[in-house]
């Protein structure tokens, strides 16, 4: 395989913001996949690492926002982010439809990451040149 | 070059469990990447065997340890994405 | 060639386990091949005789048992590992294979992951 | 000390749900320390324990439901559940309070929790007989 | 009854480094409390020096150890919070 | 007696060490005296030169800089785990006092905890 020839990378995030360095070395990673001409084919949040797709974190101002800047570059690429809908809900990330299902009385997921199950790891793991895990430390 | 077998990418402090079964599992044509906590294997003194030892920079830097890096060779994250595609499989600790 | 999901945390203090046994099982409704490995305190598993009602939570042993049955290719227990925590043999189940967690062990599989 | 007089506990739980064990361990021991005669002076949580206190949490219907069985038990033995506030903003905790000064979306703390600093940590372990920590196991 | 200096609460499995860490501050009037995780210690045969100690009941029969318990007192919620009471100091480790 | 706030994870890699931090200060402000202990891979938290700009964290050396002007009694380090990282007293703050963690230092102290 040539690393020179455009590949592309599906992205596991299962450590949180402000808990693991996980999302700041996952974007950073990612940033430099498309410096480089790669692709990232969809970024995939399990386990804890649903928490950044909260539309709630509120950090210090003088922190980055992971959540907002991975939001960022998402948009900007149009890169899909998926949060695991079992690690979701057991976590209290939940969006419109699942706040309705569930009769719940808010939704929290920050756009433009959406809901879904562990098909679209699998099907990230079938299409990319690579899959790549994101741990917390513990 | 080398042919590269395995890529390991070790983010986790050398007192965690799956430093060491990191590197129960190390052949001798596998690199390993040290990132975040990871990166403190310098400090510690830990043996890598025969493998390639890469660590990244940033992450050596803001522990510290840009002073303790003698057998390995310091990456950026386009360096790293480099590796991991010349790998035949990655493997994140 | 498969995937390895390896486990090496044990089950009910926490949920690394479950969640990388639901990623084997996702891989296998898709007919992707997948094995697992227990490493460490992950092969606490696969201890028999687990009573879970006095902390709320479902027995891993039954998800386990029915690996097999959901497409599951192999279940390898690190022989080490084993030792270390007092599960012999006649303890596993006829489904898990004893292994020593090596690179070799690593090199007959395209990838290889952990939960978190 | 002796342990048959009634006593007080500040329970501090740092662990999340569907993460770590921590909140049924330190359920089940409060539970034992009402029955024993002993008073909760105050549950806090703290780190990734802030979770615990969120009214989005839908785990599958054969699971327990911790953080409505936590709101259960301190509603019925009237102990404030008090979530750190620097821990929950971070996380994506917020009351109405802090969903109207930072202008997000919702809120999503369930009651009877209520957020506020580390000030209420401090002031149970002065006023318990024994403050105890529930950690994750990583 | 001895004096119980310090009880020491042990959630972490064996391969943790905080359960050496708690090895190395036992003293010898002191007590452990092994729950969740921490029961693995019994399965592992830890040395645990002169210190005496429990196990949470619940937490041992969900890891399938009620038959590893020979030098180790089974204990319920109800008498982990009388030892909570007895101790001069707790440490949750 | 006061209470000792223990940190054995290393700094930036997670967040539990700042928040044991936060703890001590918040004692601190009411009065309540407070020591640190850095034990294990907690005392990496004591090198010099840190340069966090790479991974957008502040550095912790100051928050630790300002530990004895916000009453932070003692801030012990354990001798054995500043060897096992190459730790050496000439790397060590003024403030910082080279210790035993051992059954001793603890009973000097009337309470002990982590952050997480």
């Amino acid at each position: 395989m040539n690393n020179l020839d455009p590949h592309s990378f599906t992205l596991v995030i299962t450590g949180a913001p402000y808990s693991t360095q996980a999302p700041q070395t996952a974007l950073s990673f990612a940033k430099a996949a498309i410096a480089a001409g790669h692709a990232i084919d969809r970024v995939f949040l399990y386990g804890d690492g649903i928490h950044l797709a909260s539309a709630l974190v509120t950090p210090p101002s003088d922190e980055p926002h992971w959540p907002k800047n991975w939001a960022t570059f998402l948009e900007e690429h149009e890169v899909p982010g998926v949060a695991c809908i079992a690690s979701a809900l057991r976590r209290g990330l939940v969006d419109d439809k699942e706040q309705k299902r569930y009769e719940l009385d808010a939704s929290n997921l920050r756009a433009p990451f959406t809901i879904a199950g562990l098909g679209e790891w699998v099907e990230g793991n079938i299409k990319s040149s690579r899959t790549l895990y994101f741990h917390g430390d513990r | 070059m080398n042919e590269l077998h395995t890529l390991h990418i070790l983010n986790k402090t050398p007192d965690h469990p799956r430093f060491g079964e990191c590197l129960g599992m190390l052949g001798p044509d596998d690199a390993i990447v040290l990132i975040e906590n990871g990166v403190l294997g310098l400090a510690a003194a830990e043996g890598f065997h025969s493998a390639r030892v890469y660590a990244l920079r940033d992450d050596v830097a803001a522990r510290g340890l840009s002073g303790s890096t003698q057998a390995t060779s310091l990456v950026d994250y386009s360096e790293w994405v480099g590796l991991t595609l010349q790998a035949e499989r990655v493997i994140s600790w | 060639m498969a995937m390895l999901i390896i486990i090496d945390q044990p089950p009910y203090g926490g949920w690394t386990g479950r969640e990388a046994l639901d990623m084997a099982f996702s891989l296998a409704a898709f007919d992707q091949p997948v094995s697992l490995l227990f490493i460490g305190a992950g092969v606490n598993w696969l201890r028999t005789g687990q009573n879970t009602s006095g902390i709320e939570q479902k027995s891993v042993e039954k998800n386990l048992a029915a690996a097999p049955v959901f497409g599951i290719e192999d279940i390898l227990a690190d022989r080490i590992s084993c030792e270390r925590y007092g599960i012999a043999p006649p303890e596993l189940a006829d489904s898990v294979v004893l292994t020593d967690a090596n690179a070799e062990l690593l090199a007959q599989y395209s990838q290889a992951a952990f939960a978190g």
